[in-house]
């Protein structure tokens, strides 16, 4: 029951899943959709589980004053304002008006864009830094990788005179040439490696996933 | 610890403030910086810059915000070369979001053609751009296909009134203009598959001049049809655009967002120069020892 | 240790006069422009707050510190609710509530769709997820778990093995040999432009080989010797051309996301450009 | 809005002819005068059959184009097809075709709420109309019919995809059966995960804890499920040497499946009793902030090492360079190609593509996993024989093989 039901249903629903794809008729595609459907309710329970996970640890800082508690009560202020924002529960708690919520949108404007678009910005320096740190002539490898970088990144610099047309050809060549080469070889490794690994799972072969009893 | 091993061993916060304050600068500081040009993009300034005043073009600006960040500053750069020209504009917005952003953008560069301006050591007067006159805006209307080929026939089938509401013949500049074949050329500036309609129901079927404005990342799909002569320049992405308004000499948004970028991999480049002048220079000197 | 922390509350102090300094230019701002006061006030505080995170998240490059934990934990609430508002009113609103009750799809106002049996099994694997909260019949929650896998792994076996498996060794069939009218038509025309033929053959050439060599780079279960080291050799180089090109092009994205938010401190928050 | 389009064509059309006619001098009216509105000469030929490998409710239609698209009256501005179910009418039109085309696909809904319900088994009866600029001038062709709509039982476009399906798994049990009695199977070496090993060895001295990142992906993502494999691995390493873990979540259902396999290892490895819930955490499922949370676990926690397996995004590059700069070992792992770059770049090891979904072989080392590794093997070699024979049966001019390898969508 504990174990042997679970593998069941993984190979059941598996093997549907894959016998699915050949048959075009329309009771095959009335399943599918219904499966489909179904994954995604089941992850809205998944996710109060989640929620309940990320509120237990912040308070469990909160109450045992761990380090950094007191922007654990940050934390949880976020997660209620937003939650009684999102729910709009002095007027009208039973729709989804709750979206459109004043302040709830000023939430989502004034912090959560805010502080993602900041977040995804400090690529730039970080790009900068990696390429610092790791972009030296150590071996044959790596010097490929610089090499390759550098003569992509001048591709627009129009400091070198009479070589710039060309550093613009040899770039474009590298991204269309070797770079398809290589990411086709990589992507037929990947969808094999993915297809072997769910026909483990199918099986039964590859089961950490279930945990043991 | 010598010289050759600190240039290896910057504390990267150096290396981020360093960027920082280039990128901050190079954006606030409004000078020139110079841009490749490459002749896809010459073609297109070439062929607009050698047209006679009243020769009419064709704008078809089909994409929609999403796309604006990237394709708004070619759209504002050609518009603007072109009526300083004196050129007419035939504009069409094919993308089911863009027409009103397309109105805006097309109201805003008029306006700014009030100002006397001097590029390229030319000197243009503030002009006035009359609706009707220099410019015809029809809109949007779906099946792009349909109206590519449509149009092809008559600009009066697919759009017998403007986006404004005006039948056509009411407008001075479209007397006479019935087809692709009294206008000079056709620049698509999009952000979508609407260009493969152009491509495949617009120029394939009726032989016009077609420029292409794209995104960065679609662009190295249509340089085939660059080869094959079907599209006679792209333009692709923010740097597309930059060239555009450095050929036109009109400094704008593109070229803003250009000099950050020149600058920002400038400084990477030298950080890399950097870290790679001392490793060398230090396992020169260890193997020496 | 005592000037650490005179220093950290003379900054703390500082920021604190700077945020109300900007809320207050902000608001003066805001008024003049035409908004009525107490628009304006929240306007300040919002755009100031925008500010505030911003700057604190990058002060994050300089080290951890407590600026950045605010934000880091206060972004962190708010989008897990966000995100749990959102999953909530779209998903269990808006597809399960219509399809099982019509007294909740009442309750909630969306119409109606009509009962439907089968909406009641994500309804008791979703539960049975849930019992994971109890150590006794925790493993129920297995059942749940084995059907979402189940099911992907089934749509993923086929999907991948079509498009990244299939398609892929289809595209790979190029010509080597590119309008070829023979070795003296080839010399005589040879040149070296992006669009000729022998840049054109070189091209398919190095996308031949370098798949080839990709690929035997992936084996695993084969020693690489012989000419078989050589060509996985071979493979790794082009895989470190390729990360070093795909790495350089990437920085043109990265920083233009950098301009964006210097936009937004230059001029929507400091008003220094326009 | 197909209707509206021949409203509009029509309306256009009056407008257009009246300001010919008042135009007098210009020379370019003449140019209005070259739309003939003379009747075009009806499509021919026209078929109406069942469209094949689908679910039913949709017919294919094909013609030759009108003697006068494109030539002769040049007058045709595309063709609309009409649909009734009597031969006699009434016709209703379904859709529009451009100029030059010769053939349309009626497809219509599958749900019979749905005012574009197509009612499979039932008879149809269609005609293509050429039309005109002028509504009022057009050509019908023959009435055909009675077809009939229904679904396919197999889809034979997709047989290449089956006869792969099927001889993959064949490969791969024939292989696993062998593996299992007791052939030896070579294994080339793996860095990367030589490394995990060595790490946490590393971070028991240290005494500081290891960071486990399950990245982006949902539990379903098969990047996820292998990377479940590698932290059971490493949670067992982790629970044999007493080192601490922390495995931050991204998705609710990840936390709970990395839940299940943490305190499988930890049982395994004989310690239940140290198993900690609030080592599996959830985060938040907003990528930048759970970015944002990671790195300060880095620099608060300062762990000995860092290990990224599964999917990543564009967050990759900010999560290793923060750890680089925490100075902790890192080893990565994706299939997201575009973020491969990112790894090699700033990670001390990683497992390219397919190394990941190797490495839980690698790591178990039984042979039922080896098995499927050389199966894989197996696999790509018959690609490189594909792709050689696809070159050759290119340059001879014998195009079927490769239309084989084409799966339409």
């Amino acid at each position: 029951m504990k174990r042997q039901l679970p593998l069941a249903l993984v190979f059941i629903f598996g093997i549907f899943m894959i016998i699915q794809y050949f048959v075009p008729h329309e009771s095959s595609e009335w399943v599918f959709e219904f499966l489909l459907d179904w994954i995604y309710i089941i992850g809205i329970f998944a996710l109060a589980l989640g929620i309940w996970s990320l509120i237990r640890v912040s308070w469990d800082k909160v109450k045992y004053r761990k380090e950094n508690w007191f922007y654990s009560l940050v934390t949880l202020f976020g997660l209620f304002a937003m939650i009684v924002f999102g729910f709009d529960y002095l007027r009208n708690f039973q729709t989804a008006e709750g979206l459109q919520n004043f302040m709830f949108r000023h939430f989502f404007d004034y912090i959560m864009i805010p502080i993602q678009a900041t977040m995804f910005s400090l690529l730039a320096f970080f790009i900068a830094s990696a390429a610092y740190r790791a972009f030296r002539a150590r071996s044959l490898l790596a010097t490929l990788l610089l090499v390759a970088a550098l003569i992509v990144m001048l591709r627009f610099n129009p400091y070198f005179g009479p070589i710039s047309p060309y550093l613009e050809k040899t770039a474009s060549w590298l991204l269309n040439v070797p770079n398809l080469a290589a990411k086709r070889a990589i992507v037929i490794g990947v969808g094999l490696g993915i297809v072997a690994t769910a026909l483990k799972v199918i099986l039964g072969i590859e089961r950490a996933y279930l945990g043991k009893d | 610890m010598n010289i050759f091993d600190r240039l290896m061993s910057v504390d990267r916060r150096w290396v981020f403030l360093f960027l920082a304050l280039v990128c901050v600068i190079t954006y606030v500081a409004e000078f020139p910086v110079d841009i490749t040009v490459t002749y896809e993009v010459e073609n297109i300034y070439d062929f607009i810059d050698t047209l006679d005043p009243g020769d009419i073009i064709f704008v078809a600006i089909d994409y929609d915000p999403n796309s604006l960040a990237e394709l708004h500053p070619m759209t504002y750069a050609l518009v603007e070369h072109a009526w300083r020209k004196e050129l007419k504009i035939i504009f069409t917005a094919l993308s089911q979001n863009g027409p009103g952003m397309a109105d805006l953008a097309i109201r805003q560069i008029s306006d700014s053609l009030d100002i006397p301006r001097t590029y390229n050591g030319v000197e243009y007067p503030a002009r006035e751009i009359v609706n009707g006159k220099d410019y015809v805006f029809l809109g949007y209307k779906p099946y792009p296909a349909l109206v590519i080929v449509g149009m092809g026939q008559n600009f009066r089938i697919p759009f017998p009134t403007d986006y404004y509401g005006t039948p056509l013949d009411q407008h001075p500049m479209m007397k006479g203009v019935q087809n692709y074949d009294q206008v000079k050329c056709v620049i698509d500036i999009s952000g979508t598959s609407g260009v493969d309609m152009w491509i495949a129901y617009g120029q394939t079927r009726y032989g016009f001049p077609l420029a292409l404005g794209l995104t960065g990342v679609m662009a190295a799909d249509y340089y085939p049809y660059l080869n094959s002569g079907q599209v006679f320049g792209i333009m692709g992405g923010m740097l597309g655009a930059a060239q555009y308004e450095r050929l036109s000499g009109n400094t704008g948004r593109a070229i803003d967002a250009m000099r950050v970028q020149l600058y920002a991999h400038i400084v990477i480049i030298l950080f890399i120069i950097m870290g790679n002048v001392g490793f060398l220079m230090t396992r020169g000197h260890k193997e020496g020892l | 240790m005592e000037n650490s922390k005179k220093i950290s509350i003379i900054v703390f102090a500082g920021v604190i006069v700077l945020f109300f300094v900007s809320w207050i230019s902000k608001t003066s701002g805001f008024q003049s422009t035409g908004l009525p006061f107490g628009a304006s006030v929240r306007d300040g505080f919002l755009i100031t707050l925008a500010a505030f995170l911003t700057l604190a998240i990058i002060s994050f490059l300089y080290k951890d510190n407590p600026y950045y934990k605010f934000a880091e934990h206060l972004f962190v609430g708010v989008s897990a609710a966000y995100w749990m508002c959102v999953g909530f009113w779209s998903t269990f609103v808006g597809n399960f509530i219509p399809k099982v009750s019509s007294t909740l799809s009442g309750f909630f106002e969306v119409p109606y769709k009509g009962f439907d049996i089968f909406y009641f099994v994500p309804l008791i694997l979703g539960i049975m997820l849930l019992m994971r909260l109890s150590s006794k019949v925790g493993w129920v929650s297995r059942w749940s778990l084995a059907f979402i896998v189940g099911t992907t792994a089934g749509l993923n076996l086929i999907r991948y093995m079509r498009s990244d498996f299939i398609s892929q060794v289809s595209n790979t069939f190029v010509p080597l040999l590119v309008e070829w009218q023979g070795t003296g038509h080839f010399f005589s025309n040879f040149n070296l432009s992006i669009s000729g033929q022998f840049v054109m053959m070189l091209g398919n050439w190095v996308i031949f080989i370098g798949v080839f060599c990709g690929i035997i780079y992936f084996f695993f279960s084969k020693e690489h010797t012989g000419f078989f080291g050589a060509a996985s050799k071979l493979g790794i180089w082009i895989l470190m051309v390729t990360f070093g090109a795909s790495f350089g092009y990437t920085v043109m994205g990265r920083v233009s996301l950098l301009v964006g938010r210097l936009t937004f401190l230059f001029r929507d928050w400091l008003g220094l450009i326009n | 809005m197909r209707q509206k389009l021949i409203i509009i064509m029509c309306l256009l059309f009056i407008p257009a002819l009246a300001a010919g006619q008042e135009s007098v001098i210009t020379a370019d009216s003449s140019l209005v005068d070259t739309i003939t509105v003379v009747p075009p000469a009806p499509v021919t030929d026209l078929i109406a059959y069942d469209k094949n490998n689908d679910h039913g409710h949709a017919i294919i239609l094909k013609w030759t184009p009108s003697a006068d698209d494109g030539a002769g009256k040049k007058n045709v501005l595309g063709y609309s097809i009409h649909r009734s179910l009597s031969p006699n009418g009434p016709f209703e039109e379904r859709g529009i075709a451009a100029a030059g085309d010769a053939s349309y696909n009626d497809v219509g809904s599958k749900e019979r709420e749905s005012a574009d319900y197509m009612a499979d088994h039932v008879d149809y009866y269609y005609k293509v109309r050429t039309l005109t600029a002028d509504e009022s001038v057009y050509a019908d062709s023959e009435v055909v019919g009675p077809v009939q709509s229904y679904g396919q039982w197999f889809n034979t476009d997709r047989w290449m995809v089956l006869i792969f399906v099927i001889g993959f798994m064949a490969i791969m049990i024939f292989m696993i059966n062998k593996a299992r009695r007791g052939a030896k199977l070579f294994v080339r070496r793996l860095a990367g995960i030589e490394a995990v090993d060595e790490a946490i060895g590393r971070a028991t001295e240290m005494g500081k804890p290891i960071l486990y990142v399950l990245g982006l992906g949902t539990a379903a993502e098969i990047a996820t499920i292998a990377s479940f494999t590698i932290l059971g691995r490493v949670a067992k390493k982790v629970a044999e040497y007493q080192t601490g873990l922390i495995v931050p979540c991204y998705d609710p259902i990840v936390m709970t499946v990395a839940q299940e396999t943490v305190k499988a290892s930890y049982m395994d490895a004989g310690r239940p009793d140290s198993y900690d819930e609030d080592m599996v955490y959830f985060v938040t499922q907003s990528q930048f902030a759970y970015v944002a949370a990671v790195n300060g676990v880095m620099l608060r926690e300062l762990p000995a090492t860092n290990i990224y397996m599964g999917k990543f995004f564009a967050e990759s590059l900010i999560l290793a360079e923060t750890g680089a700069l925490a100075g902790s070992i890192q080893i990565a792992g994706t299939d997201e190609i575009a973020q491969i770059p990112f790894f090699v770049v700033a990670c001390d090891y990683t497992l390219i593509g397919e190394e990941l979904y190797a490495a839980s072989a690698y790591l178990g080392r039984e042979p039922v996993l080896l098995g499927s590794l050389k199966a894989q093997d197996y696999a790509k070699a018959a690609v490189m024989v594909i792709a050689v024979i696809g070159f050759i049966t290119i340059h001879f001019g014998w195009d079927t093989f490769v239309e084989w390898f084409h799966v339409a969508n």
